[in-house]
């Protein structure tokens, strides 16, 4: 298989007052061709900060960024498609216009843009809502349009930045369901960020943690369980066994101070 | 969009605020009455401070005269308002877009601020004319800094975790301009824009002070070698009047444009 | 002996025509007869007659007809004594345009400093060629009357002082031609003179008559020693133009030694003679006491 | 403070920043040798605009006269300028804190800025006398205006979120106003004092004109009858670096302020 | 037990374009004193309105909040501390400044305001942090500030929107065993709105369902398990079971179009 993207030696520091903090020195991984990894660490481990090197929102860092082979800094990137942990609805525009955002960038038909988020509005639970703006939807409903932004945008690899987060166990069945099935037809290759260990059994192909000190990619899990994957009483018991292990592992990284 | 301006305006009205509304008529009543009352107590002559009641009555007297050059300042005033707009907001992108133009054309910008008008108005004369062109460019130089100061300040002021979404979203720098800096700097624009539209007035009115035979600011300048006291304060009342005027329409727009915001 | 705090107001920037004050400053004249004597110059010549009028200023420099027209519309100032006693203002053209006399000017453009008098004015000197005011275009150019002549913007300019626009254009190395007023039809007045208010002659008299004494000391000095008052001038104002004024000055001094019977002496005809003018003019009220607008008795009452 | 201060600016000049600060000099320089190109090819009289050179002769001739007239304009300006702002953030307070004023001060405050100052220069030397106060009256009325319009633009932009969560807290008004809208208004007020910095130096200039015997204003003014062209552009040249100056240190204040924003 | 707090026959719309348009139109629950309840609803069905409605954040609304026996409308209200779904941090604040906000408006002691919360700071993963600001911050910190500020608010009753949300498993393990050993100390009363059923079934005495058509609270668990409590292979079984009673009460209630 293709590595689509793959990280080489990530480095993040922050300036601040002239002390130089280091977020983490030394991050290697990389993503298949419609694979779905996750990475799941501590909270202010540098999940983020990973997703907005990747996609170009950060570009100050050490080490190398590579989509298709091509170092991402030759700003040629119109591979990534990046859903933020901050939902960043613009409040001058509505549900609609606001998940359209993506595509009116890129010049696509409007009607058309129009039409393909209208269809997707009741499969995010956001049918009726097409012209409410931000502030008046709640957390969840914020979240959603967010996430319906970039799928819109209907690029190759898709960051996923905790997606579902504000979203009640239901939603977020829903959710993981419409995904699963929409990501395999689409061919779509996805980094997820979550702090839910089983949304990461479920949806990755593979799951990597993040913790330790210093901060780095300390262990990855290969999840095989046949697609498409449902928690039936079938496979409860292998999915606890995923859930446990990462657990566990998560447990023996977490850093003293967190 | 007409409805909408409608509505904004009978929103305004409703909700039974009569009472706010006339509350503030009553304020400004009872000044009056106090500059009137004042007057006669210390015996003021006209020529000094005419009384509000002298003024009204000169309004009355003189409502042809008046309402002929409000007009014509009311014109200058409107179109150097907008070509103040327009230039502001082309010298605001271009200034926030370059930093060689911030670093060179903003220190013009302000030093043409310093320009007094008064000063320079013969070579002004000579330069453009006497026409309108020159009322013109006087409302345009007066108006156009706040529109340009407040307009950058608004872009500078944009989150910059929308541009950057935006550039994951690979749009231009235009597009960013118009999709995130833009609606950012909306409100300080139009704050820009509500200074402007009050200065647009006495702009007209310095415009005309020289090289002009109409507009209020030629009436109140022939007035004042004549002393015809009351006429020069009739005409001040109704560059207030206008100057409210422009300053609600602006707020209107706001109104509008901020609607959801 | 404790010194008064006075004000002076000037009609213009300090010039030659206020050569007298500044040599009565040096020469310590008003602190001789107890004044402490402020001068400064406000917005526009007009302002003086409001803040004479209303006591902010106890005197000022002004013009004749713009006091009675100030009196007219009831401020109570006096004139007190004439400083220039004769009109400098004209009508004033470049030479190269061939304008010597009221009918060259049918079809032109006159400046004005947009003072309705000057409309008034024009209308006499026209009317004494059997022109109206239709036949001129008239241009508001403001008081800086000059860069409109040099510029071709008009043909000629009127409310220009024949001591001083005229310089300048001759120091711009242009022939400049003259018509005086009182050549062409309009009654002789007083360009400048010194005013106080109604208030201030009465409840004040002893300070106005040292006032004037001072005042007028000063000139007659400038008359006799005209170089020393171009350096009072220049001394008090270093930002003067010296060589402007010391033309000025040149041109001043025979109207100032002509003034009879003594520098400062203000005459009945003269007043009344330029107040039926305007009353012609309907410029003032036809019904204006003019003997209450000026008191000549504080010069003549001078040893 | 003085330390952070001085570290903004430090931040400012370094980063290899040379270049993009002498890259504008160089622009406008460039502008300068084209106008003495054009005075030179045109033959343009000196009384009509004078040349570049001229002008920097006239600055070095004439340095003291200059240097004394200026201490007086900028004197007035940033006492006027202080004043303004001080009133200005009062005004807005009031004005934002009580709907009837919005109703009855603010119109009234409008209505103000239409007076043409040069009209009523003989009641306000009748008021307060020809001394440094008619100044600082007219820098105040020229200079507030545009502190009192952003300021209270700034207020209504503050988060109504952020607002509700401090009356959970059970916070007073005034602590509302001055933990969230103060905060919250103030990028919009340092837009404002940044226009209000500039017209303070153009107010010095007309209070001058109104009645004085120094500042640059009367320099201006009694160097134009005297056809002393060059030295009324210097004068200007000298009113546009004040300008630019009492700019950058609002500038730096709002550097400084908003530091953390 | 005393009824602390009371909301009756509550009820909310909001108008937009002249249509009015009703989230719910009875809501009735109660909260005793020392008692912790939780909210648990599909989203937005009005879980956020109701805590806005109690805090006093919306002021119009139908029904009833009555705290301590007063209706709450009276404005005298000082017991309720209110930790919203938004972080709503200001930007010009660091970590410390924003954390003792509330205690500077009540006029607390500064330096003793400081003190307290510096103290809490590495409880909550926080330390080291107290000089940056928010912008700086991760998501789960910034939650982690605006959870402290209300924590210091130190007020009788508090509302907690999705406190935990943006938390992953081992920081939020953490809090939850903090924040059930701190609430008993302190004997506070909570009302805590999550998504998370785990959650709600390890810190509350009761668990409300909200959810239904019209929306209204639907079903009530009590959740009978000692305290403290704590995932152990002793109580796998209970826990498990109100966790699953729980998720198949909300499927039953979910209405259709979300
Ligand atoms: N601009 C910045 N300046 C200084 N430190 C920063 C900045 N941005 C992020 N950090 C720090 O970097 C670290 C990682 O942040 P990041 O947002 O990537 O965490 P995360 O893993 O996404 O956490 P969470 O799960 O809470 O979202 C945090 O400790 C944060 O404080
Ligand atoms: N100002 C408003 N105008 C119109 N509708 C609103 C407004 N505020 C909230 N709503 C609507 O009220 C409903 C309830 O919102 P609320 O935020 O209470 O939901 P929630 O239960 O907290 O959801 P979540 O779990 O996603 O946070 C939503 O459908 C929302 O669209
Ligand atoms: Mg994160
Ligand atoms: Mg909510």
């Amino acid at each position: 298989m293709d590595k689509l993207l793959e990280v080489k030696s990530l480095g993040k520091s922050f300036k601040s007052k002239n002390v130089e903090k280091t977020i983490f020195s030394n991050i290697n991984f990389h993503l298949f061709d419609q694979e779905i990894i996750s990475i799941i660490g501590p909270s202010g481990c540098g999940k983020s900060t990973i997703l907005n090197i990747i996609s170009g929102v950060e570009s100050d860092f050490q080490g190398e960024v590579i989509i298709k082979g091509q170092n991402s800094s030759l700003k040629n990137q119109s591979e990534v498609s990046y859903m933020q942990q901050k939902d960043l609805l613009l409040p001058w525009r509505n549900v609609l216009e606001n998940s359209i955002l993506g595509l009116e960038i890129n010049k696509l038909n409007k009607n058309k843009s129009r039409e393909n988020a209208l269809r997707l509005l009741p499969e995010f639970g956001l049918e009726g809502s097409e012209n409410m703006f931000p502030r008046h939807l709640s957390g969840g409903m914020r979240q959603r349009v967010s996430f319906l932004r970039s799928i819109l945008l209907e690029r190759p690899i898709m960051l996923l930045d905790e997606p579902f987060s504000a979203l009640d166990s239901i939603t977020r069945s829903k959710m993981h369901e419409w995904v699963s099935s929409i990501l395999m037809i689409n061919k779509k290759s996805v980094v997820l960020v979550t702090h839910d260990i089983y949304e990461a059994v479920l949806l990755s192909d593979r799951v990597l943690i993040m913790g330790g000190s210093p901060i780095n990619i300390c262990m990855e899990f290969e999840i095989n369980i046949n697609r498409p994957r449902f928690k039936s009483p079938n496979n409860q018991k292998i999915f606890s066994k995923y859930e446990k292990d990462i657990s566990d592992e998560l447990l023996k990284h977490v850093p003293n101070n967190i | 969009m007409f409805q909408i301006i409608f509505k904004t305006v009978k929103k305004y009205f409703e909700y039974g605020k009569f009472l706010s509304i006339i509350s503030p008529l009553i304020l400004i009543f009872l000044l009056l009455i106090i500059w009137q009352i004042g007057i006669l107590i210390f015996d003021t002559p006209n020529w000094m401070l005419p009384s509000p009641v002298a003024i009204f009555q000169e309004i009355i007297d003189s409502k042809n005269i008046l309402f002929k050059h409000s007009l014509v300042t009311l014109n200058e005033s409107f179109w150097g308002l907008l070509l103040a707009i327009i230039l502001g907001v082309i010298f605001g992108i271009i200034i926030f877009s370059f930093k060689t133009a911030e670093r060179s054309v903003y220190p013009l910008i302000i030093a043409s601020q310093t320009i007094p008008i008064i000063a320079i108005a013969p070579l002004l004369l000579i330069w453009v004319g006497p026409g309108i062109l020159s009322k013109i460019i006087v409302v345009v130089l007066i108006s156009f800094f706040p529109v340009v100061v407040n307009l950058i300040d608004g872009f500078k002021n944009a989150d910059k975790d929308y541009e950057k979404m935006l550039k994951t979203f690979n749009a231009s720098k235009i597009q960013i301009l118009l999709k995130i800096h833009f609606p950012f700097a909306l409100p300080y624009l139009l704050s820009g824009i509500k200074i402007a539209s009050v200065s647009s007035i006495i702009g007209a009115v310095i415009g005309e002070w020289v090289g002009s035979t109409e507009g209020l600011g030629w009436l109140i300048k022939v007035s004042s070698p004549q002393f015809l006291t009351e006429r020069m304060f009739a005409s001040i009342v109704i560059l207030s009047f206008m100057a409210i005027i422009l300053f609600s329409l602006s707020w209107l727009l706001e109104k509008f444009l901020l609607r959801n915001y | 002996q404790e010194n008064s705090e006075t004000k002076l107001a000037l009609d213009w920037y300090p010039n030659s025509n206020h050569g007298g004050v500044y040599t009565a400053l040096e020469k310590k004249y008003f602190e001789d007869e107890g004044l402490l004597v402020d001068v400064y110059i406000p917005s526009d010549p007009s302002t003086i007659l409001q803040t004479v009028g209303a006591g902010q200023d106890d005197f000022g420099i002004s013009y004749q007809p713009d006091l009675l027209l100030a009196r007219s519309q009831g401020i109570p100032v006096v004139s007190i004594a004439s400083i220039v006693q004769i009109p400098l203002n004209s009508i004033m053209s470049l030479s190269s345009s061939n304008i010597s006399n009221p009918s060259d000017l049918k079809g032109k453009t006159i400046g004005y400093p947009g003072i309705p008098l000057n409309i008034g004015i024009l209308e006499s000197i026209l009317d004494s060629e059997g022109l109206t005011i239709s036949d001129v275009e008239l241009l508001d150019v403001g008081f800086d009357l000059v860069p409109a002549l040099l510029s071709g913007t008009v043909d000629a300019v009127i409310g220009a002082y024949w001591t001083h626009e005229s310089i300048l254009i001759e120091m711009e190395g242009q022939g400049v031609s003259i018509m005086k007023l009182e050549d062409w039809g309009v009654p002789l007045y007083y360009e400048l003179i010194l005013i106080t208010n109604e208030k201030m002659i009465e409840d004040n008299k002893s300070l106005v008559e040292n006032f004037v004494k001072a005042f007028i000391n000063g000139y007659q000095d400038s008359i006799n020693h005209p170089d020393d008052s171009l350096d009072y001038l220049i001394k008090a104002n270093p930002e003067m133009n010296s060589e402007l004024e010391d033309k000025g000055l040149d041109l001043l001094i025979p109207i100032w030694s002509a003034s009879k019977p003594k520098f400062g002496s203000q005459e009945k005809s003269v007043w009344d003679g330029f107040a039926q003018w305007m009353i012609d003019k309907n410029l003032i009220d036809k019904n204006l006491d003019i003997s209450k607008a000026y008191d000549p008795t504080f010069v003549e009452n001078l040893d």
